[in-house]
This record gives C-alpha cells, structure tokens and sequence, in this order.
C-alpha cells in the first residue's frame, strides 16, 4: 500500500514533537475528523529556522508533515507558501488515492501558521492570497 | 521478519485437517450432489455428514441447518425472510445499535420498505437491558435479531432470557452467532432461538461458507430461488468442499471447545493484564467478565489508531480497528459509540483477537512493539501531556 | 472399474492449475481482504487478479464483475435488481419457457409479488423468436431475461439481436451466460448484454463461486446488504480461494477457448453419428448447428430415462437426465416439453455432456452400452415393436 | 443408493418379455406418471404357471416385477393375492423409500391381471375382495 520512504518517514518522523516559545503555530483539523495537526515554526528575517509538528493522525498524514518540514526548512516564507500538496505528495514518491488527502492537512497546517504570523505582525504574503484558514481538507476529498 | 496474526475475528486460517478433508472434493469427488450417478452420491453423503456435524455443534437437528455463502447471507436471509413472512402480523423488528453491518444495513433495506425498526441502547459494556427489550415489544413486532457476541467489543448478550422473552410473546428469535460460533457453548434449544446465522471462516474453515439454523418449529419464505437443494430451501449448486470444510471445522471446535476457551482466556489475561501494567492510560472495552475469549479491544488514548496499526503492520503484525469490512474507511465504530467512547478514544482504539495458533511468545512481541508505538506517537500527539512524577 | 464422467453441464472437476492456483489462499494467505495489513492486502490483489481474469474472458472491464455465490445467486439478483429497481417504471419482466429453475422460480416469486412474466415460446429446436419478442414488449417491460445457452438441450439464443431490440426499447436485457461461458465466445458489449450470470463450477473452477457482470451504465439495488465489499455492492467476506480458482479456470477457458470448443464438436458428432448408425428410433434434441460443442440430449424411443441412467450408473458412466437440480424427481423436463417432445419420448431422453477430460475411448464404452441397454430393455417394454425385416 | 439385489434383478430382470396367448393379463400405470407395467399370466386349475413382465419404468419398478413374478410362480391364485407390497420390498432387501412406490406397481398389476381373469371367469377371490384396478399407486405414496 505505502512505498518504503512514507513508511520511513511514518516511522521516524522528521520534526517532530514540541517546540519552546514558537514565533508561529497553526492547528489544523479537528479529533471529528479523525486527524488534527500543530505547526510550530521559528522566524528570522522571513526565513523559517526551525519546525515542529504534532498530529493525532493516521501514517500518511504523519509522513506528510515530516517531509513537508523537512521541504519548508530554511526557506523563506514566500518560498515556503508555494509548497503544495501535490509537492509533498511527490517529494513522498507518491501516497494511495484514499490517502492523498491526509497530505493536504500538513500544506494547510503550514499556512494557517504563517497565516497567524502575518496577522500577529501585520505582514502581507502574495501567497496566502485567498487562503482561508476554516478549510477542512475532508469536504472536498472525499471518495 | 516475524508474523504474529491477531486478527482472528476477522477470519482464520484453515486448519490443515481442514484443507485435508476438502481436497478429495476438488479433483475427484467433484459430482453434483442432486446427481443420481456414484459420484453425485458421494458428493451428498459428504454434505449430509457435515451437516450433522454443524448441527451438533449447536444442538440442533440435521435438518436445521442449512448451507449459505456466508454469515452476511445467513444474516440477510433470517431477517428478510421472517420479515417478509410475517408482514401479515406486523412490521416492527427489534435489534440493537451494536450489529454487525450485516444485519444493521439489512434493516435499513427493511426500514426503506416499509418496515419499522427499533434499536436497543447498550450500557458501557455494550449489554442490552432486558427491561428495555420488553417494553420495546409492541403489538406489531414481528421480530428479535439481537446478537450473541459482539464482533468488536466480545460483549455476550444474555441470549438465553432474551429468548424466554420473545417465546412468551410469541415473536421470532434471530441471533447473529458468527462470533460465538466455536468460541462459546450454544445451545439453540437451551437458549429459545429461532434463527441463527454462522460462517465458516471465523473457526477455521474456509471463506465462502456459512449456515441458517431454521428451528423445525418455523418457516421462512426462501431467499436465493432456483433448484431444490438444500431441502428446497436455498438454492444454488452446493458448495461441496467448502460444505465438507466448514463441518470438519465444526467438528475440531466442539472437540476442542473447553481447550480452546481456557486457552484463549489466558492468553488474553496475560495480554490485557500486561499492557495494563506497561501503559498508562489505556482501558479495555467491552464487559469485563462477559466477553468473547479471544477478544481484545483497547484504547491508547492520544494515539490514533490508524497510526498503531500501520506501525503494527511495519512490524509483521496483524491487528483492526472493529470490523473488518469497514476499516478500508477509518470512522469511529458505531459500536464504540453506542458503548459511549468520546470520538478521539473511539478512534484511539484498535482489536487484537487471539486464536488457536497464538502464543505466549507472539504477545510479547506485540506487547513490546506496542509499548514503543504508545511511547513514540504520543510523545507528538496534540492532545497528550505527559504526567510527571 | 472404468469411469466415465458425461456430466460436464452439471458440473466440472476442478483443473490442477486451478486447485494449484487456490491452495495459497487456505493456510498462509488467509487474510480478510478487507484488513489492511499485509495479509488483506495480498487476498485483495488476489481478488483484483482474478476479477480481471473473468472480465477479460467475456470483454468487460474489472469493475463491471461482481462476485457472487454461484449462477443462481447471479439470476436471483440480477432478475430481482432489475426488477425492483425498475418497478417505478413498470412491472413486466420477458423471458422464456426454457430458462434454468434459477431464473423461473425466481420470475415466480415476482409474479407473486405483484409482477407480470411472459414466457415466450420456442421452436422444435428450442429457439424463441424475435418477432415474438417484439410483439411481447409492452409499455411496462423493464426487464427481458433470456438465457444464452440451454442445459439441457444446448440451443444458443440470438443473443446479440436479442440485445439489439432491447436497447432499442431502452429495456434492460440479462442473460444467462452460465452454460455458455467457457463453451461459446461471448462479448458482453457486442451482444448489448447489461446483466449476465456465470459461475464457475462450470468451467473447471470451485463450486461456490459465481459472478454477475453488471454493465458500468447500469445501476440494481443491492441483494445482499451488509459490508463494504465487491464495490459496496455484494456484502460478506469474499470468498478467496473461491475467487482466485475462478479467475485461473477464466484464464484457461480464455487460453484454450478454440481448441476446447473444436474438441468437444468433433466428440460430440461422433457420438452423435456413432448412435444414430447403430440404434434406430433416436433423435438429437436441441438445434442441430446452434448449440453447446458439448452438448448431446437424445431420446432413446421406449426405454425410460431413469432405467437408462442406473444402467449406465452401474457400469461407471455418469449422465443426466437433464439438470441436475431436479433429477432426484424423475419428471418431464419443462424443456422437452416447451420443444413439443412428446411425454414418453421426454421421458426417454437423456443428457451426454462431454468435456475437456472426455476421450474417444471414453465414448465407445458409452456407445456400446447404451447399444445393451437399448436392446435389453426395448425388448421389455409395453410400448415397443420391433421391426422385422 | 441401490444394494446389490436390487441391482443384479434390474439389470437381469426374471420373466421379463412376452408371452403368446396368456390366460390373464393386467396392465396398470400410465406413461403420464412415468411408468407401464403389464402383467401376463398362464393359470392352470388355480395355480399360476408361468408369468411374464413388461414395463416402461424405473429401475426400482422393474426390479420389483422380477421379485414378485418369481414370488407368484408356481403359488395358487389366492396365495398369490396375499404377497403384498411389502413382502416384495423385503424380498429385495429393501429399496429407498422414494422409490418403495415403484414396487406398488407390480403388485398392483398381478392383482389387475387377476382381477380381469376372475371378472372373465366369473369367479371371485378372497384377496381381491375391495381391490380397485383403477388406482393410481401414485396418489398415495407421495413424498
Ligand atoms: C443455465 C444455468 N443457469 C443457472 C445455473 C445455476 O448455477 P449454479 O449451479 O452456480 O447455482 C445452472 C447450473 O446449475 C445452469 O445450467
Ligand atoms: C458478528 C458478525 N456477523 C456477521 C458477519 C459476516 O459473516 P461473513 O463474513 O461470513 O459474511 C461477521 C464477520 O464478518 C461478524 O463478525
């Protein structure tokens, strides 16, 4: 079902756990919809330093956000928003079609952080552009 | 890589005695049991010794119990046909919110056509309450389908009173006994039952067939139409080796019914006590004392059952989340609801289920890989703050 | 003892390859394909495997190939789905006075149920007529069910034209395929087939296992409700050894289909040509082009069929007296009958079906005792006169 | 099914054909049921001679016909009407019992011959006293 790296990603996850004072953190999910995801990042001149996530999620949305960290780390945030799903999901040598939208709650996760940093500090990001950070990745992936 | 099965309410392996006496049936003794000829003859001796064999294992008679392709059939075939049967009398049937699918789904079909269903509550063991049973009986209903033992959670619901209740009110009886089949002592008559539907592949036997006990004391209009097999009663080509499987397998589990229980029991103290002891924060599900030898159901609060059973899978082992027929889809069970589990423990807990081929040694395993899974996921779960001190 | 098997429409053995190919799926892959480890996930792709295996054999696509019980369980949906899925729009079902019992008793369960059969008529060669079925189709039609090739006598049915006016009316069209798979080619969309039923002990697979092919622009309601399986269409744990012998024997029948049919003719009319040089008072029933390659049904004037098969029983040789379904009650067969074979003449007539085992040698034997029997017992019977001179 | 009695009197039936110019004859059945059984009899001052057989039938009726002609041979008629049906099951070793109205036939035909020979005659027997020729074994032996 899962290629070697999601099971290895699954299995040692990359960034994982907590992170002391964060400079941004995003939930995404909620326990109704069996998964929930924490993003914490760390800041410096609009470079992402430092990355953590927590999830109560299944295997593919745990391999998702280790690769998707693993991706954002150490670049800017313009560069980080233009990660998507489709990316993670690549860069992973692909996940089962019923899974595909677990990797989108990791992009969402991502970006409803940044998008509470850009609020906190009244900053503008081209890509955030239509973002809306109530999305629930499961209305619209549904089989 | 090591393989440790845990899943056996699921489905079994065969056991080779099994395999062994459905093989001549293949190749050779490969006649159409309603064939007059030698080889047809062969064909239905075969099917009529299983059959005794099916109906000893429950006390019934050879006559009532007849072949189908599944528990699901079986389960499709009692309610149906009791419901169809008896529309003259009434259209309400009375079961429980704990089913399996294959019940709960036929009920929906019955509820779209004109039926009225009523779905008992469970307590937090997922025990019905005989009081409710009683005062949910009105005047049309028509029919009882309450299960013996529970798939997910191994609950063994108080059959015998349940039927004393439905004699006195002259309503049908139907229990689903895939899961008890083998694994607890039925009695069809001791226990007032109408109707009972088994499978084959939950006590070693092979996949693809099961049976209806019909008590010779009621009829049922038939399901699957055509020839005059099973006396006229489900028709179809026998399914000769799986027939002559499923009665070997039945007559292993009456053999070794006492073994397999004190076996099955122990195992499943020594597992549950154990991770109890290990992990914090864990509980079992289902009724204590009450419940399916073999079966475990547990919750690993913060720790998303998914996650442990694809770690699990990583590491040779297999183990659910409830039914099997519903975990390509990772929902809350309808079970664990009905027990009354908040969302996050109901989808923090998954199913190991022992058998015969279990031992000591593959529970350590699963023990130890369960300890480092609980240790790893919750240390990044949202939701855990571990205790200190 | 010689043994000689001239049951083949009955039943098959099962070819090695195929038990060969089921054998896994017992003891080691035994897994629920529903489950998501490893086991399951090896069981699915078996199923995968062999589903492909069955569409390719009649030109469908994987998706279009349900997995039921058997060819009755096939009939039974098929013909009930359409029906009940379709009541909106009218409740006249068309179909035949030859149909296998699968499908008329099943047509005789509707007509209790509010709807409305006809039963078309066929020729002395068991062919129905399409301008009978034209003139038959009325406002309400929903549904015409005529089988591809008949039991017990072997005629084909213009399945294709068949097809043509039934999706000129926008009428949904079955067909039972279960004598003809594997016996004749068959091309679901080329015949403008939407439903067809096989099953596998035909084919030199298991017995237990059957299909329907349901068109991917059609829609029935379920028959068996339960689990998720078969594409949430037919519910209960698959059978999987059951599945994979059918697929193998699929792939046989596709491999060997030419040889296989050019076989079984060349045996067929020797024995045909062979009877009919050595024993007068014989005929051929069925059509003498359009039929089954293995097909042999002949009435032997003055000797009762029932004598005739214990004869032939005692000296090894296993045939039939039409389907096997109903041979344990020694009646006129409804297919003579609806061919206009007078009843002593249907009652002297016995099926020979010959099949890839089948040897010339074999069929000498045959020939030679049916020679005896004739002449042993004409000599005994109240209705015969021989012929002087 | 069958035991090896059974068989070998259906495969090699006594006193099955013809007979030229019987004394009595009885035919019983019809083609609509399945199954013809004629009786023929050659009677010398009340004992039966000889007797033959004919039938379109299943292998338990002419088994039966082999029996109970042999049973008759030689016996006086009213001794003859006192074989019954069972005693011919018997004589075989028994037969299935949805076959046990297969046997019924013969019986019935031997009395039918009788019958016309004591109406020809103009004499009466014990045994045939309630007899009816025009029964049809087959109403009452269903299963
Ligand atoms: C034409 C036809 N239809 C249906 C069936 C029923 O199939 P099955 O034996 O798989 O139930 C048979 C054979 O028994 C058949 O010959
Ligand atoms: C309680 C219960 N009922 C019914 C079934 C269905 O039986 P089968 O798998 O034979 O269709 C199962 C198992 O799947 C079960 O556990």
């Amino acid at each position: 079902m899962f290629n070697d790296k999601v099971i290895d990603h699954f299995m040692n996850p990359h960034n994982a756990g907590d992170m002391e004072n964060p400079d941004a953190e995003g939930t995404i999910g909620s326990p109704v919809c069996g998964d929930i995801m924490q993003i914490f990042l760390k800041i410096e001149d609009n470079i992402i330093k430092d990355v953590k996530f927590k999830t109560f999620g299944c295997g593919s949305a745990i391999a998702s956000s280790s690769v998707a960290t693993d991706m954002i780390k150490g670049k800017s945030i313009e560069d980080a928003l233009k990660i998507t799903n489709k990316d993670v999901v690549d860069e992973l040598g692909g996940l089962p079609s019923q899974k595909v939208h677990c990797s989108v709650l990791s992009e969402q996760a991502i970006k409803t952080a940044i998008y509470n940093y850009a609020k906190k500090h009244n900053l503008e990001f081209e890509g955030l552009k239509g973002f809306n950070p109530d999305y629930d990745p499961h209305e619209h992936h549904d089989e | 890589m090591k393989e440790v099965y845990l899943d056996y309410s699921a489905t079994t392996p065969v056991k080779k005695e099994v395999l062994d006496a459905m093989l001549p049936f293949f190749i050779n003794s490969y006649g159409n049991p309603s064939s007059l000829y030698k080889k047809g003859r062969e064909a239905k001796a075969a099917i009529s010794d299983a059959r005794k064999k099916i109906a000893d294992l429950i006390g019934a008679s050879e006559r009532e119990i007849i072949f189908t392709s599944s528990g699901t059939e079986a389960d499709n075939w009692a309610v149906k046909g009791a419901a169809y049967g008896n529309s003259h009398k009434g259209n309400h049937i009375i079961t429980t919110k704990i089913e399996h699918h294959a019940l709960l789904h036929t009920c929906e079909f019955l509820a779209d056509n004109g039926f009225e269903i009523t779905y008992l509550d469970v307590d937090q063991y997922g025990m019905i309450n005989l009081e409710d049973l009683k005062n949910a009986i009105k005047e049309n209903t028509i029919l009882v389908s309450i299960m013996l033992v529970n798939n997910e959670i191994g609950t063994i619901q108080p059959i015998k009173e349940i039927g004393k209740i439905t004699r006195n009110h002259g309503i049908l009886f139907h229990t689903d006994a895939v899961q008890a089949l083998g694994n607890i002592e039925i009695n069809v008559d001791d226990m007032n039952i109408d109707l009972l539907s088994i499978s084959s592949h939950k006590i070693y036997g092979p996949k693809g067939i099961g049976a209806l006990y019909i008590n010779k004391k009621i009829k049922i209009p038939n399901f699957i139409h055509g020839g005059a097999q099973e006396y006229q009663k489900r028709a179809g080509t026998e399914n000769v080796p799986g027939i002559v499987g499923f009665g070997k397998a039945a007559e292993l589990a009456k053999e070794n019914l006492a073994e397999h229980i004190e076996k099955l029991t122990h195992l499943r103290n020594y597992f549950v006590d154990t991770i109890l002891e290990k992990i914090e924060e864990v509980t079992l599900n289902g009724h204590p004392q009450k419940r399916h030898p073999g079966n475990i159901n547990m919750t690993f609060s913060y720790v998303e059952g998914e996650t442990m059973l694809l770690y699990l899978d990583v590491q040779g082992i297999s183990a659910s989340s409830g039914s099997a027929c519903s975990s390509s889809s990772f929902q809350a069970s309808h079970v664990l609801k009905a027990i009354g589990i908040p969302l996050e423990n109901a989808l923090s807990s998954v199913r190991f289920t022992i058998g015969d081929f279990t031992t000591k040694e593959d529970l350590d395993y699963v023990i130890d890989t369960i300890v480092t899974i609980v240790n790893k996921y919750r240390k990044i779960s949202p939701f855990y703050k571990e205790k200190k001190g």
